[in-house]
């Protein structure tokens, strides 16, 4: 690959007021190439791929497209220049049908529904509104419109984050072939796995500046990990839990208990126990009803039948609070959802303290304050940006959702995907917090998408498959494959192969592409 | 009971002398025996809406409309469609300019020439007045306008400090007034255009100097003036009472009796504080007993019918 | 992230960074310089009988966009108050005349409080959005006061000394309304920033869903705020018709445009989550001032009404470019 | 099919309850006929340019508080531009002034989007900048109209071939109301514009991503908003033949037929027949009333009922509906 950059750009900075998003960034895609943006949270990964689509205005830095200076100064632009990004966030508009979205960016039809095939939803209805439409089903819309076009340059950030296993795997499947089409594309992950089946090179941010560019082969991640994390620590594996860790003592009767749950049509009998001083996972492919469980557990809709015990004691919730005086918090996956971005680090996490009607009156201030300073000393959050947590990295923000449950010393914590879009460092603090939470007798019940987080985090997993329990495993048996074929709803010891994520250590880019033109699906 | 329907179509709501006008309607239509039932449309609004009403009582039928026009150009198609209905139609207080119409008033550029003159004299022909007019728009206020001007003509030494449309709505008239005295300005004289009372509360309560003002005959600026020390001031004569009047027109029209003219004009008084002769006449015209936004004459010989009792008790036939 | 600390920060920025961190020290340089402006066009005006009128003009105006200033914290409006406050000062003035003061007193708080708790169940129960639900009531408040005005056409109306005396008393030159303005005013700044309530007002508007997930119970919250908004609107309504002495049907409207405006122009954000009620006031003495200084000018009306408006948007674009500007 | 059912069943619910109260209506008074009607129409003539310049800027995700003020502005330049001048003058008149509200329009939408501050504060000061410029045009209602164009609100259209019972239930009223919105309107919907302007009320932040010029959109949406309150403001004149510098109360009525019609005020949704037929709806409540002779203040509390009522309910269905 010795042939001109098809994107090049240099000395990209960001400030954001007092803030550097990005300082000297740089990246070089070739034509055919799939490049992998990597970095920690907050890197400057996003803000690198919003400037080179004209989403905001760079303060510096020079971008040349096929060797030729261009200033991209709005999406339509970059569009005419052949970049089309895929943004973390969806970006069809919600209250116009796709198909309306489509003439709204002079999208092609056809080519359009070709590609929303060959992502793997087969029966769309473009006069579908697009509010109506599932999250992960967006993504695609997003990625296949994108595609319809077909840009020179596919800019994807965090593609395939929100996606369940099997509508990644095509997502996979389809970038590498825009790579072996001559065509570009910039993909950014966390999951070293896509990244080593799927990328060429990888550019590596930290703190806003590009501080490598390495070529992915096997053994690469180590480098990269080095690279992102600087002088912080290298990769702390999570030292398998003690034995003496895990005998917990089987207590009388389990903490929370869960009976033949039903809601709509999302989950149909769902039961199984939670002791204290538990952490059990919760493995699930995407909207196999795992929102609905958790979201009947702390409150927020009401179950359709079933019977759910707290202690014993058969519990209706009508409301979070219902679920919260119970002793069941609930710590959504997406911090937006669970913050009140303009205020401050510490009425965020004194927020349930003045939730119940009797604590409307006066606030004991000194108390509020040393509940909510040993808080952020146990989850060691970076206060610095404290007077308003929207100005807080992402994973401090996450941290702030836990600790706000840690001052209010909660029971049962329900963590639905609390590490998603973490960086390795952060996470690791999070799977410690959770042990120690319950270390000391509290419960947790914790939904991940990343099945490697299982056996550093759980006692025991339950895997849920359209809207059933599928399985209950003790950790040991939980490695990833297994976990894998459970969720697609496969008996326990079966061997057959389900893609690539199945096993990701013989994922070089060439067994991948084999298994690629196995899959159905036909190329547009 | 009667036999006629009559309309009312009214545009200003809470000032005291409108709320007179409907209760004399409402009595008069009782004590003639011969209306069935009215139809009142009595709200603020404007010339636009005032059509609306007027439509509306068209396509309900009545036999006859008395109307305090909003604006007389502005009603002016709604007017002339109520006419080719066969609607009689009677406006009061005001002028209007569809030719059709009956117009029963006082005589509103009299009336403000009456005063002005007065006031004029009384700061001896020459300073500043404060002029603060009725509502926009309203044919009495561009008539009284123009008495205003007449006056002001024939002394060139009295200057308008500054010309304020009241809408005529005592809150309004006493933001306004208050507004101004406490930019400091001085003045000489005030011309209200019926807005009266709480303009001298309001020099009252900011112990700014009493000069003198003319209002209407409303009973509370006729007590004032009777009561309130070092106020000279002068009530010229405006009876809310003429809405009866309207009513026995329509009534008469209704009856086959044509006026001889479209328009009755009824002439104004002035009494006035300055002489004893004013004094005793401001005494005798006093009535405590009325709501003091309330117009001492509540009632106009020849033309109106009813009791005190009866236009106190504001009630209509059927009521 | 780094700070651009190396190099010295030049003092433009500095004075914004100053001012983008104190918001109401520009609010208070405007009004200065406004109240400098008035007192160059009329050498003499500002002097103590003119302090205690413009205070005791700004009263009401700031208790109402107190009102305003709350319910903007959760990203609602309350567009009901002028009516509220009209409604409890006319059946205040038209009750005192047959009823012992105290009874008037609590039959003119009554509407104040239904309309509240009305606004408060659409808006937190039903989920309407709280301008059209205000408006709602208000245009059923408003009937309602018409309706009821022709039945007490006969009885007349008086003004409680009281209130006048509240209203438009001095006390040393000292305004008797501050009385009542003062300790409320502590009130709703120590309710924002020392209560759970208050607490709750700010976080709600933030994100709703949040405080859901914390236990907040969104209902209770809006339908205490908004009986507080509506009852606080009646409070003024009784010390504005002190002031006025003139019972009407749209007594308060003209103030609540300039409520929004006042509490827009204090620095609380109309979108919810930001502000505080300290900001608000000094937005009502600015307009307050402002009214003053444009009937000085003896323009005519209609330049007047341009003026104000084209004062208010620059004002609120300047105070949001040094506030935003961090 | 149910596509178009979900999307326009609030509009049908609302042309079902126009029927009921025409019923209604004629049961009331039974010789309530052709020429009445005609009266109701040119009772709605301003309300419902008023409701679509709302409608427009709220589909954007905007609020326009300047409607009102911005009618008495092109009524009162109107009215006394065609004082004492000649028929044809009249020909350049209306052209003047809805460029005057198109290019004003234009101006709330600029000074939106380069101030940044709030639109319904922004509108709320053009408000009271346009209410002023309307009383240094006219500082008292007056002006005149031209006779062609108040003809061409009375009376119906003589349409050859039809019998003249339907015929008269053609105002020329109804006709000038449907051609000035069909006009706009229609090649609007259809047009990429007319997208864009849906798309940044439902998400800016999605439609600029989309390639919107976000602020050029928006610019758009408040001129047209001027251009049909112009149209609102000659509709005043027309009517009434002179022109009124006091705003009348069309900001209230416009929003709260927009929302009555099923525009949802976070923007995005909707259409501008719903808020129409709320106008028809609400106006006819108001004769209903007086045909009663009911105290006309009634009618106040009645359409504020009404409008919590309805606005109640249908978020009473949308949570009934997200709950299952
Ligand atoms: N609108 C903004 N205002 C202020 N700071 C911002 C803004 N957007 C991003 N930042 C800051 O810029 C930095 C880079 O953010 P960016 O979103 O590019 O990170 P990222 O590498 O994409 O991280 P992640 O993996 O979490 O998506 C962060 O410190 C972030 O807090
Ligand atoms: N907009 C901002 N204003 C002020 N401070 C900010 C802003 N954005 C980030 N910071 C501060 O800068 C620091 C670093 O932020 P950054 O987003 O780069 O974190 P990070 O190292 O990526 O952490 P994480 O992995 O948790 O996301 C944080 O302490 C944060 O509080
Ligand atoms: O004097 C005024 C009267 O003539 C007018 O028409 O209505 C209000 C009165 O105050
Ligand atoms: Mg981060
Ligand atoms: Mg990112």
């Amino acid at each position: 690959m010795t042939s001109n950059p098809l994107l090049d750009a240099t000395g990209v900075a960001k400030n954001y007021g007092a803030v550097a998003a990005l300082r000297n960034a740089s990246l070089s895609v070739l034509p055919g190439e799939v490049h992998a943006l990597m970095g920690a949270n907050g890197a400057g990964k996003s803000t690198l791929v919003k400037i080179l689509t004209g989403a905001i205005p760079a303060n510096a830095g020079r971008i040349l497209i096929r060797g030729e200076a261009r200033d991209i100064r709005s999406p339509a632009a970059a569009r005419r220049a052949g970049l089309l990004p895929v943004y973390q966030e969806p970006s069809l508009i919600p209250d116009l049908d796709v198909l309306s979205n489509l003439r709204l960016t002079s999208t092609p039809v056809e080519p359009f529904r070709a590609w929303v095939r060959e992502l793997g939803i087969p029966d769309l209805d473009i006069r579908d509104t697009a509010r109506d439409i599932p999250l992960a089903v967006l993504r695609v819309l997003d990625l296949a419109r994108a595609l319809a076009v077909e840009p020179d340059v596919l800019l994807l950030d965090e593609m395939t984050a929100a996606l369940p296993a099997n509508l990644a795997e095509k997502v996979l499947e389809v970038v590498r072939r825009q790579g072996d089409s001559g065509r570009a594309v910039i993909f950014i992950s966390h999951r070293f796995v896509e990244i080593s089946a799927l990328c060429d090179r990888a550019t590596v941010l930290r703190d806003g500046e590009t501080v490598g560019v390495v070529d992915i082969v096997p053994g690469v991640e180590e480098k990269i990990v080095e690279l992102m994390l600087g002088t912080r620590i290298v990769k702390t594996h999570v030292a398998a839990r003690s034995a003496a860790q895990k005998a917990v003592p089987a207590p009388a009767r389990p903490r929370l208990s869960v009976h033949n749950l039903r809601v709509g049509t999302k989950l149909n009998d769902v039961s199984f126990d939670l002791a204290d001083g538990e952490v059990a996972g919760v493995v699930a492919l995407e909207g196999q009803g795992q929102d609905e469980l958790f979201a009947a557990l702390a409150g927020s809709i009401r179950p359709s039948g079933g019977t759910i015990e707290v202690d014993g004691q058969p519990a209706k919730f009508s409301h979070p609070i219902d679920a919260i005086r119970a002793g069941l918090a609930y710590v959504p996956g997406d911090r937006a959802e669970a913050l009140a971005m303009q205020r401050s680090v510490r009425e965020n996490i004194a927020l349930p303290f003045s939730a119940a009607l009797r604590n409307w009156g006066p606030i004991a201030m000194r108390q509020e304050r040393a509940k909510v300073v040993s808080a952020i000393e146990r989850l060691q959050i970076d206060t610095r940006a404290q007077g308003e947590v929207q100005r807080l990295s992402g994973g401090n923000q996450q941290k702030v959702t836990i600790a706000r449950w840690v001052a209010a010393d909660t029971r049962t914590l329900l963590c639905f995907d609390p590490t998603r879009g973490i960086d390795v460092g952060t996470k690791q603090e999070i799977y410690k917090l959770l042990r120690e939470v319950a270390g000391h007798g509290k419960s947790v019940l914790f939904y991940t998408s990343e099945l490697e987080e299982v056996q550093r985090v759980c006692d025991r997993v339950i895997v849920i498959f359209g809207g059933r329990v599928v399985d209950i495993f003790p950790v040991e048996e939980a490695d990833e494959p297994a976990l894998m074929r459970a969720a697609y709803g496969l008996p326990r010891g079966a061997k057959a192969d389900i893609g690539i994520l199945a096993d990701p250590h013989c994922s070089s880019p060439e067994s991948a592409s084999s298994s690629a033109s196995t899959s159905p699906g036909a190329t547009p | 009971a009667g036999k006629y329907t009559i309309g009312i179509s009214n545009t200003v709501q809470g000032n005291g002398w409108r709320e007179e006008m409907v209760c004399a309607m409402k009595a008069q239509a009782l004590a003639s025996g011969e209306v069935a039932k009215l139809n009142i449309a009595h709200r603020n609004t404007d010339a636009a809406g005032q059509l609306e009403d007027i439509r509306n009582l068209i396509s309900a039928k009545v036999d006859a409309i008395v109307v305090n026009p909003a604006d007389p150009a502005g009603i002016k198609a709604g007017l002339e469609e109520a006419t080719k209905a066969g609607i009689v139609v009677v406006a009061v207080d005001q002028a209007v300019t569809e030719p059709s119409a009956y117009i029963i008033s006082n005589n509103q550029e009299q009336y403000a020439y009456l005063g002005a003159k007065w006031l004029f004299g009384q700061m001896g022909g020459k300073g500043e007045v404060f002029y603060m007019r009725g509502a926009a728009g309203a044919s009495a206020d561009s008539d009284r306008d123009k008495g205003f001007k007449k006056a002001l003509a024939e002394f060139p030494d009295v200057k308008v400090a500054q010309e304020v449309f009241t809408g005529w709505q005592q809150d309004q008239a006493k933001q306004q007034i208050l507004s101004f005295l406490s930019t400091g300005t001085p003045i000489n004289g005030i011309w209200t255009s019926g807005i009266d009372n709480v303009i001298v509360d309001a020099l009252v309560e900011s112990q700014a100097p009493l000069v003198p003002i003319v209002g209407a005959d409303n009973a509370g600026f006729v007590g004032q003036l009777s009561s309130v020390k070092g106020l000279v001031g002068a009530a010229v004569t405006n009876p809310g009472s003429i809405g009866g009047a309207g009513v026995t027109l329509a009534l008469q029209i209704l009856d086959g009796k044509k006026p001889a003219q479209q328009t009755v004009l009824v002439e104004p008084q002035l009494w006035e504080n300055a002489t004893d002769e004013g004094k005793a006449k401001l005494k005798a015209a006093a009535d405590p007993s009325l709501s003091p936004e309330w117009p001492v004459s509540i009632s106009i010989p020849d033309w109106t019918t009813y009791t005190k009792d009866q236009i106190v008790a504001c009630k209509g036939p059927g009521e | 992230m780094s700070t651009t600390a190396i190099q010295p920060v030049p003092f433009g920025r500095r004075v914004k960074r100053f001012m983008a961190d104190r918001p109401l020290i520009p609010l208070i340089i405007l009004l200065i310089i406004l109240v400098v402006i008035l007192q160059i066009l009329r050498p003499g005006i500002v002097n103590e009988r003119w302090i205690a009128n413009t205070i005791k003009f700004a009263i009401p105006l700031a208790i109402l966009a107190g009102c305003q200033t709350m319910t903007m914290l959760t990203g609602g409006i309350d567009l009901s108050i002028g009516t509220v406050a009209t409604m409890s000062a006319f059946i205040m003035a038209t009750q005192v005349v047959n009823q012992d003061p105290a009874v008037a007193f609590l039959l003119a708080m009554m509407p104040a409080v239904l309309i509240g708790l009305v606004n408060g169940i659409g808006v937190g129960v039903f989920r309407v959005h709280p301008l059209i639900m205000t408006l709602g009531t208000s245009l059923i408040g408003t009937g309602c006061l018409q309706v009821y005005q022709r039945t007490v056409i006969a009885s007349g109306a008086r003004i409680p000394d009281f209130l006048a005396w509240l209203g438009t008393g001095l006390t040393y030159g000292v305004p008797n309304a501050l009385l009542l303005f003062v300790p409320l005013a502590a009130l709703i700044v120590f309710t924002l920033s020392r209560t759970g309530f208050g607490r709750l007002l700010y976080a709600v508007g933030d994100n709703e869903r949040a405080t859901r997930l914390s236990g907040v119970q969104y209902w209770q919250v809006i339908t205490a705020l908004y009986v507080i908004s509506s009852v606080l609107a009646g409070i003024t309504g009784l010390l504005y018709i002190g002031l006025i002495k003139a019972p009407s049907l749209s007594l308060a409207e003209p103030l609540v445009l300039p409520s929004v405006a006042a509490a827009v122009i204090g620095g609380t954000s109309i979108f919810g989550g930001r502000g505080g009620y300290t900001g608000t006031i000094i937005g009502a003495l600015i307009l307050t001032v402002l009214t003053t200084l444009l009937t000085i000018l003896q323009m005519p009306e209609g330049a007047r009404r341009i003026l104000f408006g084209l004062i208010v948007l620059f004002v609120t674009a300047a105070y949001l470019r040094i506030v935003e500007e961090r | 099919m149910s596509h178009f059912l979900r999307r326009q069943g609030w509009v049908a619910g609302l042309f079902v309850l126009f029927v009921v109260l025409f019923i209604i209506t004629r049961l009331i008074q039974p010789a309530y006929g052709s020429g009445d009607f005609g009266s109701l129409v040119r009772a709605v003539l301003p309300y419902a340019f008023a409701v679509a310049a709302q409608t427009v800027v709220v589909i954007a995700g905007g609020i326009d508080l300047s409607v009102a003020a911005m009618m008495a502005l092109t009524s009162v330049t109107a009215a006394s531009m065609m004082s004492g001048a000649s028929e044809e003058y009249a020909l350049f008149v209306v052209p003047f002034v809805l460029a005057m509200g198109f290019v004003l329009g234009a101006i709330n939408g600029m000074l939106i989007v380069i101030t940044r501050v709030p639109d319904i504060v922004v509108t709320l000061a053009t408000l009271f900048v346009l209410q002023g410029a309307a009383l240094l045009v006219l500082d008292a209602p007056g002006g005149a109209a031209a006779d062609w164009l108040k003809a061409l609100i009375s009376g119906t259209v003589p349409i050859p071939g039809l019998p003249d019972g339907i015929d008269a239930w053609l105002p020329k009223a109804l006709l000038l109301l449907i051609v000035c919105l069909c006009i706009i309107w229609i090649p609007l919907r259809r047009s990429r514009l007319g997208l864009s302007i849906y798309a940044i009320g439902s998400s800016e932040l999605a439609a600029f991503r989309s390639g919107v010029p976000v602020a050029r959109t928006r610019i758009i949406a408040y001129a047209l908003s001027g251009l049909f309150a112009a149209f609102g403001g000659l509709a005043l004149t027309m009517s009434t033949g002179i022109g009124a510098p006091i705003p009348g109360p069309y900001l209230l009525a416009s929003v709260a037929a927009v929302v009555l019609g099923g525009v949802a005020l976070g923007g995005g949704k909707g259409g501008l027949l719903g808020p129409i037929v709320a106008v028809f709806v609400l106006r006819l409540v108001r004769t209903d009333l007086t045909l009663l002779a009911i105290d006309p203040n009634l009618t106040a509390i009645i359409e504020g009922a009404i409008m919590v009522a309805v606005v109640m309910f249908g978020a009473f269905i949308t949570m009934r509906s997200r709950q299952s």
